[in-house]
């Protein structure tokens, strides 16, 4: 069987050593992640090697098939995220190692919550019974906002506090929306509703309470009030993680579910609303970023609006045609892929820049261009990215949606791709207006350790060059969806 | 992966790797960047003049990979392609002597020249772009790398003149960026192929055509600077001299005029084009530009914004001719790219030594310069003379070609806007050389640098001078091989029209 | 089916009904604790739903205990979580509610 | 506050009535869990169906489940205060409470070994047992009890880790011969898992006692001085 250790390994090991993290002295458990990143990547290669070779394949837990079991569904999509997120995530804990040094000694319990958020992630990417994405959300969302409550000032506490109810809501939400399928269909499988579920007022509610809860989790426009204190007032590498990889992971679910059900029982209607809410987002949160005086602030309403984004997957995919759909699923996770990389990119940039001149608001970041251009650097090309400009994985990604809106005849949502690249081109050129002006003469900075700027410049690179052999990964990406083709 | 293309990606690596080394080089290592600068913009010319001999002889030059399905990033050499990529490697290595003595002591050289030689780079990327997917990739990175250096000075009037260089042109490339999806749905990869690739589409597809060529030309206008998308150019001369001349002469404003160039050639093909009645409200858009822009011109008072506005005027002459129907004024239009480059270039670098030697900014305060500096003041009046269009410049030929093409094209109101344009380019030229030859000097110039032999830095003077003798030798030896008339006709005679 | 109501439908309605019930009071209640408390509701609310509607017609169904086991282990962990984090807000600032919610 | 009462009551009714339609509106399930369940209980090496799907057919649920709570206990540790000044003996002043809980312990502890080893034929299991041990702390602790044994940073974390770490430990191991994660060889799968039910059953009443235990009340925060025994003067 292709991946009988590694795929248990991507969530069995992350959770281990989450807790032998705990057993070990304080000093000890940033240490571990020279242990864990090489297991863990070789795992996530191990997957990709096996689906290249083999195909998308199911894991059955237990031995037992679903729906009496637990089965994982090890498909293109599936290891995409997981490459992602070991990527992602590797190199937010490499920068976690050296940036949490000269923080207080509670901040080590960043590491068993990295182990156990990463755990939750690969287990929700690899989830197909929709019971366990349940428990999967619980345990990210659970480890996210202890990360963000790690702090422990009182603005972290409170939109700890705010994270976690949205947090709660949406998984009630998403809850009862399982409880009716599972009343109405009898199995929790993706699988076995696909093939059971029909058009009636059951399925209509549970999806659009599955629907809700994971708005509300992904903080879709105008449900995204929890996000900007979450994101902006978190730890550098927590802020990376939570925009890149947490946030992405309720709109896999619901980019799952949503071929899994959608086209059987919503209407047009549904998924163009869902269009329109991405378009608010794109614009309400271009602009607030735009407004913004705090670096991470503006980060963090960068996110909500290129989330925006990714919600035109469902105006696009629905009753378009197999060609614009796939285009808009390539497009989408085109999107998705690089806002990861390019978000994490930039939260760890803009931690090195206020880590430099010492403060985190945007007027104080005046000449830094001159003395810090590292650090600068990584922050322009992950931006180059999230305006969508050439070369970069964004703006593959921005073709992608462009082509397939065009094909399908839905040219309104140009219009959203148009304003939303200049709205980004203005909040991310702010920065830059600021650090080109003409400061003070003598270096007053201070020089953050390298491994701080590597880290986000491999990111950042990584942003730009995705972009470029875009057509290797989307191939991947494809593999067992219903858009992969031989 | 043969020999051809990997000489192709060279072309582009010089400058690329240049830009990425001399990022990573710290503030003081002079000595090193400057060899790194200037070993990539030799090798650079090398490799050039190499593939130019190719392109010649009839060699194929091309470099492809798939970026996703259906779109390839393509570089390929062609005669038109080579020809962009041979003006902004010869003016790279002038220019990059220039900047880096007119640079000497300033600040933030690191950041200047690593965004200088990528600014080279995608312009490279634009000339050899072998399809529109790659036109546009390189068309963005150009917008993104010039963008530091207009705001290089970092004073609150740079810093506002940088943003709405970037509002325009980044508008612009979107617009751009939706017209290449747009005919990416109807006919798939665009390359770019003599005599255009859509005269086969059904006929209820034209309206549709023509909003894309619209849209296109909308978004390469704004880098061409055409009326009245060109209030970013003059705004940009905040810059340094080195980056008023490489955006002015060079990479800017030609990347628009060659994008359209582009697309009327070889995307939608001179004759499909004419079928559709697209290009004669391209010859009306850039005989508007031509005189407004010497109007503009003739109310500035400095000599930057001056020469600002007259880049305006010269760069529509290029297309200008792209939009006479017919080879005669194809040609002038093709020639041109190259002239004007020569010649505007020397004037910007006469503009910066006055600027750097004397501090002189003001027409105003040009009065009995000559006599100072007369090597320059040579150069400067040679460059006017050639874009007034006297003969035997560069200028004169550009425009002789312009008009017996628009005969040809039967449209004889061209040869007016021609005229009229010559005798306002006079009209704002000659007043300066009159200043600069026959006033006396009537104040104190502030000469604070040390100058050594010459009336100005050596590393100024010199490219002042050899900009100058190209351009001179543009248009007395015309008639040569390899000179830029020859070129065109090449280009022309073996692409256009067959 | 949706004629007659079974016994374990009774469950579904009230789950349905202390579904709405929290959802309002957590909508409406600023006291963390209320919030907390109507969370917990609605979870009861959705955990009835799963048993009931599961088992309505069709008898006793193993799978939905064991679901609503692990949901209110989540349901007591996620709530021990908010109180660890509610206490420590409380503390730090001396309120009871969220800042911007007044 | 009115406005927010009218939209609250409007959304909540709204749900409500949404959710009624949902149960009306459902269709007859074409897939039979239960026979399922049913079918495979004599190769899940227990007799009681929840358990079967507890901690074999859905093992993973419960895998992650742990996961959870282990989760709250960390941010618990992470947001722990300081408190040099903390009272060690924080019971209630009542000597009724202390006398009963001298019975009381024993037999909740046998209350809790029954309900574990029930699980496997009746309901109970790991989750109830381990409550019941946790409750028995938290009684003891009011009683004024001395949990000094669970400062020791080292044993407790052991304690808690234990449950999970077997339980991981034990779904590997299983894998030795070439099958899936958690696949327990059907001749010893009742053993497998009675020794993870008991070191769950530890560690979740370790993990219970532990988030009532980690953020003792306040010595000086007057909210928190009721719930002392000895009023403040």
């Amino acid at each position: 069987m292709i991946g009988l250790w590694s795929v248990p390994l991507l969530f069995a090991l992350p959770l281990s050593l989450g807790i032998l993290s705990l057993l070990v002295v304080p000093k000890w458990r940033p240490r571990l992640i020279f242990l864990g990143l090489p297991l863990l990547a070789a795992a996530s290669l191990d997957v990709l090697a096996g689906l290249a070779t083999v195909g998308p394949t199911v894991y059955r837990l237990g031995d037992w098939a679903a729906p009496l079991g637990i089965n994982l569904v090890v498909d293109g999509l599936a290891v995409g995220m997981i490459l992602m997120t070991t990527l992602v995530t590797s190199l937010c804990a490499l920068y976690a190692w050296v940036y949490l040094r000269d923080h207080p000694s509670s901040t080590t319990f960043f590491w068993p919550l990295l182990w156990f958020l990463w755990a939750g992630m690969n287990g929700i990417w690899l989830a197909e019974d929709i019971f366990n994405l349940y428990v999967g959300l619980e345990v990210m969302g659970l480890a996210a906002v202890g990360m963000v409550a790690l702090r422990a000032t009182p603005q972290a506490l409170a939109a700890a506090m705010r994270y976690l109810l949205a947090a709660l809501l949406g998984s009630l939400a998403y809850l009862l929306g399982v409880a009716l399928l599972y009343g109405a269909y009898g199995t929790l499988s993706m699988a076995g509703l696909q093939e059971a579920a029909t058009n009636n007022a059951t399925t209509q509610v549970a999806l659009a309470l599955i629907i809700l809860g994971l708005l509300l989790k992904t903080a879709l426009f105008p449900l995204h009030a929890w996000l900007p204190p979450a994101h902006g007032g978190a730890l550098t590498p927590v802020s990376a993680l939570l925009s890149a990889l947490v946030i992405k992971a309720s709109f896999y679910i619901l980019m799952r579910l949503w071929l899994v059900l959608g086209p059987e029982v919503t209407p047009e209607f549904t998924a163009q609303f869902l269009g329109v809410l991405g378009a608010g987002a794109v614009f309400y949160g271009g602009w607030m970023a735009w407004r913004q005086h705090h670096l991470k602030q503006l980060v963090a309403y960068s996110t909500v609006a290129q989330i925006g984004y990714l919600f035109l997957f469902f105006p696009l995919v629905t009753n378009t045609g197999p060609e614009a759909a796939r285009l808009a699923w390539d497009g989408t996770l085109m999107m998705l892929i690089a806002h990861a990389l390019a978000k994490a990119a930039l939260f760890l940039s803009a931690g090195n820049l206020i880590l430099a001149v010492g403060s985190p608001q945007i007027s104080h970041l005046v000449g830094i261009s001159r003395f810090r251009p590292m650090s600068l650097f990584s922050f322009g090309l992950a931006g180059v990215s999230l305006m969508g400009l050439p070369p970069s994985g964004g703006f593959t990604g921005k073709w992608l949606l462009l082509h397939s809106a065009i094909l399908s005849g839905q040219w309104w949502w140009l219009i959203v791709l148009f304003l939303g690249g200049l709205l980004s081109a203005a909040y991310i050129f702010k920065v830059f207006r600021m650090s080109f002006r003409e400061g003070p003469q003598i270096d007053r900075s201070v020089t953050p350790p390298l491994t701080l700027d590597v880290t986000a410049l491999i990111l950042a690179s990584v942003a730009i060059l995705i972009g470029l052999t875009a057509h290797l990964p989307l191939h991947w990406l494809r593999m067992g969806s219903v858009f992969g083709v031989g | 992966m043969d020999w051809n293309s990997l000489i192709l990606l060279g072309v582009l690596a010089t400058s690329l790797v240049a830009s990425g080394v001399i990022f990573l080089l710290a503030e003081s290592r002079l000595v090193l960047r400057t060899v790194v600068n200037l070993t990539a913009a030799v090798l650079k010319l090398v490799l050039v003049g190499w593939i130019v001999l190719g392109v010649y002889q009839a060699i194929e030059y091309e470099f492809r990979f798939t970026i996703i399905e259906g779109v390839d990033f393509i570089l390929r050499a062609d005669a038109l392609g080579i020809m962009f990529v041979g003006l902004s490697s010869l003016l790279w290595l002038f220019t990059t002597i220039y900047a880096i003595g007119y640079l000497e002591k300033a600040p933030n050289r690191s950041r200047f020249f690593g965004f200088f030689s990528l600014c080279v780079a995608s312009t490279v990327g634009i000339a050899l772009a072998g399809n529109l997917f790659t036109f546009l990739l390189f068309y963005e990175l150009l917008t993104l790398s010039t963008y530091p250096l207009v705001v290089h000075r970092g004073t609150r009037e740079s810093l506002r003149a940088g943003q709405v260089y970037l509002y325009y042109t980044l508008g612009g490339g979107a617009l751009l960026l939706f017209g290449v999806v747009a005919l990416h749905v109807l006919i798939g990869d665009t390359e770019f192929v003599p005599g255009g690739s859509l005269a086969g589409l059904d006929p209820s597809l034209h309206p549709m055509l023509i909003i894309i060529f619209l849209m296109m030309v909308i978004g390469l206008g704004v880098k061409a600077a055409l009326f009245p998308l060109h209030a970013w150019l003059p705004m940009a001369m905040v810059a340094p001299a080195p980056v008023s001349a490489l955006l002015h002469a060079v990479a800017v404003v030609k990347a628009g005029a060659f994008g359209i160039a582009r697309v009327v050639y070889d995307v939608f093909g001179i004759e499909f084009a004419q079928s559709l009645g697209l290009l004669m409200p391209l010859a009306v858009a850039a005989s508007i530009t031509i005189i407004y822009g010497s109007l503009r011109a003739l109310a500035q008072t400095d000599l930057k914004k001056r020469l600002a506005f007259s880049t305006v005027s010269q760069v529509s002459y290029i297309v200008l001719g792209i939009s006479l129907f017919g080879p005669i004024g194809a040609v002038g239009g093709l020639m041109h790219l190259l002239h004007q480059g020569l010649m505007k270039i020397t004037l910007f670098f006469c503009a910066g030594n006055y600027a750097e030697t004397l501090g002189v900014h003001k027409i105003s305060e040009l009065d009995g310069v000559g006599e100072r500096m007369p090597a320059t003041s040579v150069v400067f009046t040679l460059g006017a003379f050639g874009m007034i269009g006297i003969p035997p410049m560069a200028g004169f030929i550009s425009k002789w070609y312009l008009g017996v093409g628009a005969l040809e094209a039967q449209m004889n109101w061209v040869l007016g806007v021609l005229i009229l344009s010559s005798l306002l380019n006079a009209a704002y030229f000659l007043p300066i050389l009159y200043r600069i030859w026959f006033r006396k000097r009537d104040r104190l110039w502030c000469e604070g640098k040390v100058l050594g032999r010459f009336e100005t830095q050596a590393s100024l003077l010199f490219p002042t001078l050899l900009t100058a003798a190209f351009a001179l030798a543009a248009g007395i030896l015309a008639g040569m091989p390899f000179s830029p008339l020859y070129w065109a006709e090449l280009i022309v005679g073996r692409e256009y029209l067959q | 089916m949706s004629g007659a109501i079974s016994g374990y439908l009774v469950f579904a309605w009230s789950g349905v009904l202390l579904f709405g019930l929290g959802l309002f009071g957590f909508i409406v209640h600023r006291h963390l604790l209320r919030r907390l408390l109507a969370f917990n509701i609605m979870g009861s609310g959705s955990f009835l739903v799963l048993v009931g509607l599961a088992q309505d017609g069709r008898g006793v169904d193993h799978v939905p205990h064991a679901m609503v086991i692990t949901g209110i282990v989540v349901a007591v962990a996620s709530t021990a979580l908010a109180l660890v984090v509610f206490r420590r807000w409380y503390r730090a600032s001396g309120r009871t509610d969220l800042p911007e919610d007044t | 506050m009115i406005v927010r009462v009218v939209m609250a009551g409007l959304l909540s009714l709204g749900v409500t009535v949404a959710l009624g339609w949902a149960v009306l509106d459902r269709p007859a399930p074409v897939e039979n869990l239960p026979d399922r369940v049913a079918s495979a209980m004599p190769e899940s090496g227990v007799e009681h169906p929840v358990t079967a799907v507890l901690l074999n057919f859905r093992s993973y649920d419960t895998l992650l489940e742990i996961a959870v709570l282990l989760l709250a206990v960390v941010v618990a540790l992470a947001l722990r205060e300081a408190q040099p000044d903390r009272p060690e003996q924080m019971g209630l002043d009542n000597p009724l409470l202390r006398a009963v809980m001298a019975w009381l312990l024993p037999l909740i502890l046998v209350v809790a070994g029954f309900l574990l080893w029930a699980g496997s034929y009746q309901p109970g299991g790991a989750f109830q047992a381990g409550s019941v041990l946790a409750a028995a702390g938290v009684l003891l602790r009011l009683a004024g009890g001395n949990l000094g044994w669970l400062d020791n940073a080292a044993l407790l974390r052991a304690g808690l880790a234990l449950g999970l770490l077997t339980f991981i430990g034990i779904g590997m191991v299983v894998m030795l011969p070439g099958v899936p994660f958690l696949t327990y060889p059907d001749a010893h799968a009742g053993t497998l898992i009675l020794v993870i039910e008991l070191t769950l059953t530890l560690s979740i009443g370790l993990t219970l006692l532990s988030l009532f235990r980690l953020n003792p009340p306040y010595a000086d925060d007057p909210a928190d001085a009721r719930t002392q025994g000895a009023p403040k003067p």
